[in-house]
């Protein structure tokens, strides 16, 4: 008689998905974005990078000790808060921002509300709308790309702003200089190309699916074009989606597993309902950029959504024939 | 059979592992000195012992006699001297009175076992034998066969389903019984036909059984009336729910069984048994068994005689290879671990598969991180993270609202879940509770 | 009772800011700078003190089914008086605490004292009430005042105290930035509360 | 029945007695309100024009007394021992919150000299800081030749709401100075008559982006000059009428740089917009006083209040201009 044998409740297997292997797997996924970062606007990027995975890593494992929890740095969920903290920061901003926002995302909006899977709303994306109401100056504080500054120096300005008004669209840049990312903007959010590289690596993966960026993506799409200035239909929607950070949005925060519904139903929604916010903020909002609130909007509806779209389950409509 | 795969929504693909037996063929096991015949080994009431210490009994003789309508016989799978009634663990965890008898090695033979004209009979007579013969569900559910071709009036049944899907990581019994006796498991299902008087009958197979497939589809031939219909390869595939859904396309109301919707579903190895029991009149004494996985030697598929203990089985397969980790009667998915091999083979083993140490992972369970995988992969479509959660707060009323009685208890979330939730044995529980208070309620307003 | 005990209360055991969560209005809009926040509280202290007075002398005479409007009637007059007493001889603060001194009628602590503490006892310990009540309320705008003064301005009482280097959190003086502090505050003393138990 | 009466009696006499003791307040009050406003009026008054001694309300041109939000609702002229040393006026405008009342004094040299806010309830620490001295301070010595387009300088926080208020650099070389951590990108159109050159001069760890268009004719073109870990970016062409401007002003030179540090241009410069250009004032000073150049520094971030404030002020000057000088009140 054997005694070492293992009794437990069944299945017996497990797959091979680990929380730590999908945060690697995101956090692999933003390796592109961060090198097209470091080429566009040199090593200063890395620096906020590394700053803000540093302390967000830091300030984990101390706000646990002190709250006397598990340390879990290891699942590696802090380090992706960091890196997408970093990437939705102006290259230039003074690295004590960077701290300090990381101490915000991980203690105030992740920690305090339960820690992983129960922060209500983006910790990464929480942490830069209050950096952006406490310091306004030093956080829209930009850098021009060093790639751009020698080949053309006529303009820096990105595309949002020049879109905001029909008449100044002749100053856009090239389509292809802002899908790759020869503009101005937040570090991680640049480089459309660099993020849809690591996208099509978390779909593959299936750490991701399609529906919350497909629907975002989409409804910016379809709405910045019908809504031109110029008359319906008119809308430049190939610029609205590569610049800015739909991309980021769409593919690494909108559909971050903490504050986006569960449901498939409940995804679409959610990327429609991020879609609809940040068109009319573009569109016609004071601000150049609306994907960072909405998706601080959706996150806070994603609950409810949930809990209306919850799945028909199997035979629930035939029971009451 | 179009070419586009038949499937249903959710599910996933957990590794099939059915290499190590696939192109085995089905072998007699060795029979042992001793057997080990549990009085309960079905869904409902257990057996009476009709034998006592000492008496001696043939091969096939009732021992344990039937106890109410949701039961059947038990039979002596030996001939010999019974030695005891004693209370033996069985592959469930909990112990069961048992006839242990010693076997005399002569396999003689009841005087009840005949031959049988099957063309002679009457629907209510194979009702009567497939009772005799203690048929029950050979899947693994081992819910009395009699009882299932007994509908009660008011269903109209119009389809008989034989599921040979076998989803399950490991097993290849049906994938094998499909192959060497397609001939008994087609008669089976004409007999099912016949004695529910439906005309049309389908058998589900998986696409990863080729073999199995031309089999089947060489002995239908062109009887109209009889379809092989090819599935994807998916888990919970076999789940008798998903496996009506994606043949009829008839969903069974939430709460409700197979005849609601005019469906009776039946294991193929259950239809072999069936046609077999009748046409030589021995009932069920042995049953084709898998033993596979890493932590044997040599993995086989066995004809086993019930009773016979899981390491006789090991032995029969070569010992372990390497240090075991965990034997588990039935598939990786579902089947229940065993803390030892002291347990006999009942009618519900279908396999039994070991895995090695080094497979048997004692993972970390980490917070939920709702990635909603578990909602992507449940076959039923519930939220598995909320029902469990709730579960583990004591929340049954909320369990109960999102659905957890419709649970099938797949696995298929804890199976997915990256974080290592035991989602599925949590919404076990609240299942348990809610029946429990539900049964509590229901005596309290008598 | 002993009124000392009742003080405390108000100031601690049932700090209606940080205990009962009540006032949640004022307490939110005003305090933007600890001056603020001291001139709110001893606005609503005075009032507070009043209405309980009156309301605890009253409670034999007014009818239970309209105690509700006469408590509000009496905490109006108060607030009323004590707007024109402030415009009349301290037109600053008047000025400073703008639309939040008419508020205090329907500052839930003005009500909730009358209905809870002053309309069951007598009228020195109301007054107590008031008096505990009004200066839990006064010491805990006061210090989310300084608290977010300090980090949203670099000030204290108008005075600068953090060093030029610092970068007010301009956030901390807007509204976002006194649910934070309220939040972080109540959370905290809960923490320490319950140790203390 | 009898019983509701009486209740109802009783809740009368509650709100009776309470009626009473506020009228009796009032009563008390009344007064010291009443001098309180007319103090804080008349100090008001006084502080924007000190050297008066007493005021007196004339008639309003109701046609010329309200341009877009901005409304004169009073005009007092300021009299010092019977001889007319100014005016002031009461202008109302809409802020970002609510209404914001200015007391705007102008003197006998036609210039500005002091605004005062009376009446505001702006954001703490934003808007509301319109009220402080530094600000305030800019207006005076503004003279009424520069209303058409009269400008200021956004410092700080520009928040998103700018309406163009927030506008503009001027002086005699023309240069956008952008120090401390501040900016985004400055766009200035220049305009200059002189020798002037358009420099772009960043400092700090900031970024500027000066882009200064017009046509090139000047002698020394442009220069850009950057220092510390910045990039700075000068883009600068002019428009040289040499002759004109480098003899009328006392500076040499006189330029009319109009900055607009308005929204920035990146994807995420949502919340606010920031421009900072820190015009060369003193160099400004002799050209101010031919009415050419106007600074007027936003405080804070709030150029929503403070362009409000400023284009109230301006408003005055042109009602002053127009009605009370054009009326021949002089």
């Amino acid at each position: 008689m054997n005694n070492s044998l293992v009794v437990s409740s069944y299945p017996h297997i497990r797959s091979k998905e680990t929380v730590s292997r999908i945060m690697l797997d995101v956090i692999l996924a933003l390796v592109p974005a961060a090198i097209a970062s470091v080429i566009i606007f040199g090593w200063r990027s890395l620096l906020v990078i590394g700053v803000s995975v540093l302390s967000a890593v830091i300030s984990e494992a101390l706000i646990q000790k002190i709250m006397k929890k598990p340390i879990t740095i290891k699942d590696l969920s802090a380090v992706v808060t960091g890196i997408l903290l970093a990437y939705n920061l102006s290259p230039a901003v003074p690295l004590w921002i960077v701290a300090v926002g990381a101490v915000i995302a991980i203690v105030l909006v992740k920690q305090v509300f339960g820690g992983l899977g129960q922060n209500f709303m983006n910790p990464a994306l929480a942490a830069r709308a209050i950096l952006l109401a406490a310091w306004p100056v030093q956080m829209t504080t930009w850098k021009k790309p060093i790639i751009d500054a020698v080949a053309n120096a006529t303009s820096s300005a990105t595309p949002l702003p020049i879109l905001k008004d029909g008449e100044t669209w002749a100053k856009l840049p090239p389509l292809m200089d802002v899908f790759v990312g020869k503009v101005g903007g937040s570090i991680g959010e640049i480089s459309a190309l660099a993020l849809l590289i690591g996208a099509g690596y978390l779909l593959i993966r299936k750490v991701i699916n399609w529906r919350i960026p497909a629907s975002f993506i989409g409804t910016v799409a379809l709405l910045t074009w019908i809504f031109g200035y110029n008359g319906l239909f008119t809308g430049r929607w190939e610029y609205h989606i590569f610049s800015g950070g739909l991309m980021l949005g769409a593919f690494f925060m909108a559909n971050d597993y903490a504050t986006s519904p569960v449901t498939p139903k409940g995804q679409i929604i959610m990327g429609i309902g991020c879609g609809v916010i940040t068109t009319v903020i573009r569109l016609a909002g004071g601000y150049p950029d609306g994907v960072s609130y909405s998706i601080l909007i959706m996150n806070i509806a994603a609950p409810l959504i949930e809990r209306y779209t919850r799945p028909r389950i199997y035979g629930e409509v035939k029971a009451n024939v | 059979m179009g070419f586009k795969l038949l499937s249903f929504r959710g599910g996933t693909r957990p590794p099939g592992n059915k290499h190590f037996t696939k192109n085995k063929n089905i072998e007699k096991a060795k029979v042992p000195a001793l057997v080990y015949i549990p009085l309960k080994q079905h869904v409902g009431a257990p057996c009476e012992a009709v034998v006592k210490p000492g008496d001696q009994v043939k091969m096939g003789q009732v021992i344990g006699k039937q106890m109410g309508f949701i039961s059947v016989p038990i039979h002596s799978s030996v001939s010999g001297k019974v030695k005891s009634i004693i209370p033996f663990p069985i592959p469930q965890g909990n112990k069961e009175m048992t006839v242990v008898i010693e076997n005399d090695g002569l396999d003689t033979l009841d005087d009840s076992i005949k031959p049988r004209d099957i063309n002679a009979l009457s629907a209510d007579e194979i009702r009567n034998i497939i009772l005799d013969a203690g048929i029950v569900g050979l899947g693994s559910a081992t819910f009395p066969t009699h009882v299932k071709l007994s509908p009660p009036a008011d269903k109209h049944i119009d389809t008989v389903i034989l599921n040979g899907a076998e989803c399950e990581s490991y097993l290849t019994t049906d994938d094998r019984i499909m192959i060497e006796q397609a001939d008994e498991v087609v008669a089976g299902l004409r007999v099912i036909m016949g004695v529910l008087d439906v005309k049309m009958g389908y058998i589900g197979i998986e696409s990863n059984k080729p073999e199995a497939i031309a089999a089947i589809e060489k002995v239908i031939g062109n009887e109209s009336n009889i379809r092989v219909k090819v599935l994807k390869d998916k888990y919970p595939q076999g789940c008798e729910r998903k496996l009506i859904e994606t043949i009829t396309g008839r969903q069974i109301p939430s709460g409700g069984l197979p005849m609601d919707v005019g469906v009776i579903v039946n294991n193929v190895g259950t239809a072999a048994q069936i046609y077999k029991s009748i046409i030589t009149g021995m009932p069920l004494i042995e049953k084709v068994i898998t033993v596979s996985g890493r932590g044997v030697e040599n993995p086989r598929n066995l004809l086993v005689r019930i009773g016979t203990l899981l390491e006789d089985l090991i032995d029969d397969c070569g010992g372990y290879a390497g240090d075991p980790g965990k034997v588990i009667i039935g598939g990786p998915m579902m089947g229940m671990a065993q803390h030892s091999l002291e347990v006999p083979v009942t009618k519900c083993v279908s396999g039994i598969v070991v895995l090695p140490k080094e497979e048997v992972k004692d993972e970390e369970i980490l917070p939920c991180i709702r990635c909603g995988k578990c909602v992507e992969v449940c076959p039923i479509h519930l939220m598995p993270l909320h029902i469990s959660a709730y579960s583990l707060k004591g929340d049954y009323e909320s369990c109960k609202k999102f659905n957890a009685l419709d649970c099938v208890e797949c696995g298929s979330c804890s199976y997915i879940c990256p974080a290592k939730r035991p989602l599925q044995h949590s919404i076990k529980v609240a299942k348990e509770a809610i029946i429990a208070e539900n049964k509590g309620k229901a005596s309290g307003d008598q | 009772m002993k009124k000392s005990k009742i003080i405390l209360n108000g100031i601690i055991t049932e700090n209606p800011t940080f205990r009962l969560v009540l006032g949640m209005c004022p307490t939110l809009a005003v305090t933007t700078a600890a001056i603020n926040g001291v001139g709110m509280g001893l606005a609503t202290a005075f009032v507070l003190i009043c209405s309980n007075l009156v309301i605890s002398l009253l409670k034999d005479y007014i009818p239970s089914q309209v105690r509700i409007p006469s408590f509000i009637v009496v905490a109006a007059t108060f607030v009323t008086i004590t707007g024109m007493l402030m415009e009349a001889y301290v037109p600053t603060l008047f000025n400073s605490l703008g639309i939040f001194i008419p508020l205090i009628v329907v500052n839930c602590i003005i009500l909730g004292r009358a209905e809870s503490f002053a309309s069951k006892s007598t009228p020195m310990d109301a007054v107590a009430d008031g008096l505990g009540m009004g200066l839990g309320f006064t010491i805990s705008l006061t210090l989310l005042g300084i608290i977010r003064a300090v980090l949203g301005s670099g000030t204290i009482f108008g005075a600068r105290l953090m060093p030029q280097a610092f970068n007010p959190a301009v956030i901390m003086i807007l509204p976002p930035g006194a649910f934070i502090t309220l939040g972080l505050l109540l959370g905290l003393l809960n923490k320490l509360t319950a140790k203390a138990r | 029945m009898s019983n509701t009466l009486k209740i109802g009696l009783r809740l009368v006499v509650v709100t009776v007695v309470a009626a009473l003791l506020l009228g009796l307040t009032n009563l008390a009050t009344q007064e010291p309100i009443r001098l309180q406003r007319i103090k804080a009026e008349n100090a008001a008054k006084q502080a924007a024009l000190p050297q008066a001694e007493t005021f007196r309300e004339i008639d309003l041109v109701p046609g010329s007394a309200k341009s877009g939000e901005s409304e004169i609702t009073q005009v007092f002229v300021g009299e010092s021992g019977g001889e007319t040393v100014g005016y002031v006026l009461m202008v109302k405008t809409r802020g970002y919150v609510d209404e914001v009342e200015l007391v705007i004094g102008i003197n006998n040299n036609d210039e500005v000299e002091a605004v005062q806010i009376s009446k505001q309830s702006e954001t703490p620490g934003l808007g509301a800081r319109v009220v402080e001295t530094a600000f305030l301070q800019q207006f005076h010595g503004l003279g009424i030749d520069a209303t058409g387009d009269a400008t200021a300088d956004a410092d700080g926080g520009a928040t998103a709401d700018t309406d163009g208020g927030a506008t503009a650099d001027a002086d005699s070389s023309a240069s956008i100075d952008a120090d401390g951590g501040a900016t985004t990108e400055i766009e200035a159109e220049t305009e200059t008559d002189a020798d002037s050159s358009a420099t772009a001069d960043v400092t700090g760890g900031s970024t500027a982006d000066a882009d200064n268009e017009g046509s090139a004719d000047a002698d020394s073109g442009a220069t850009s000059d950057e220092t510390g870990g910045s990039t700075g970016e000068a883009d600068s062409q002019e428009t040289t009428d040499i002759d004109s401007g480098a003899t009328d002003a006392n500076s040499g030179a006189t330029g009319d740089t109009d900055a607009d540090a308005g929204a920035t241009g990146d994807a995420d410069a949502d919340a606010s917009a920031t421009g900072d250009a820190d015009a060369d004032a003193g160099a400004t000073s002799g050209a101010t006083s031919s009415g050419d150049d106007q600074d007027i520094q936003a405080i804070s971030g709030a150029t929503v209040t403070s362009g409000a404030v400023t284009r109230a002020v301006n408003f005055a000057l042109q009602y002053y201009r127009d009605v009370l000088l054009g009326g021949g009140a002089k």
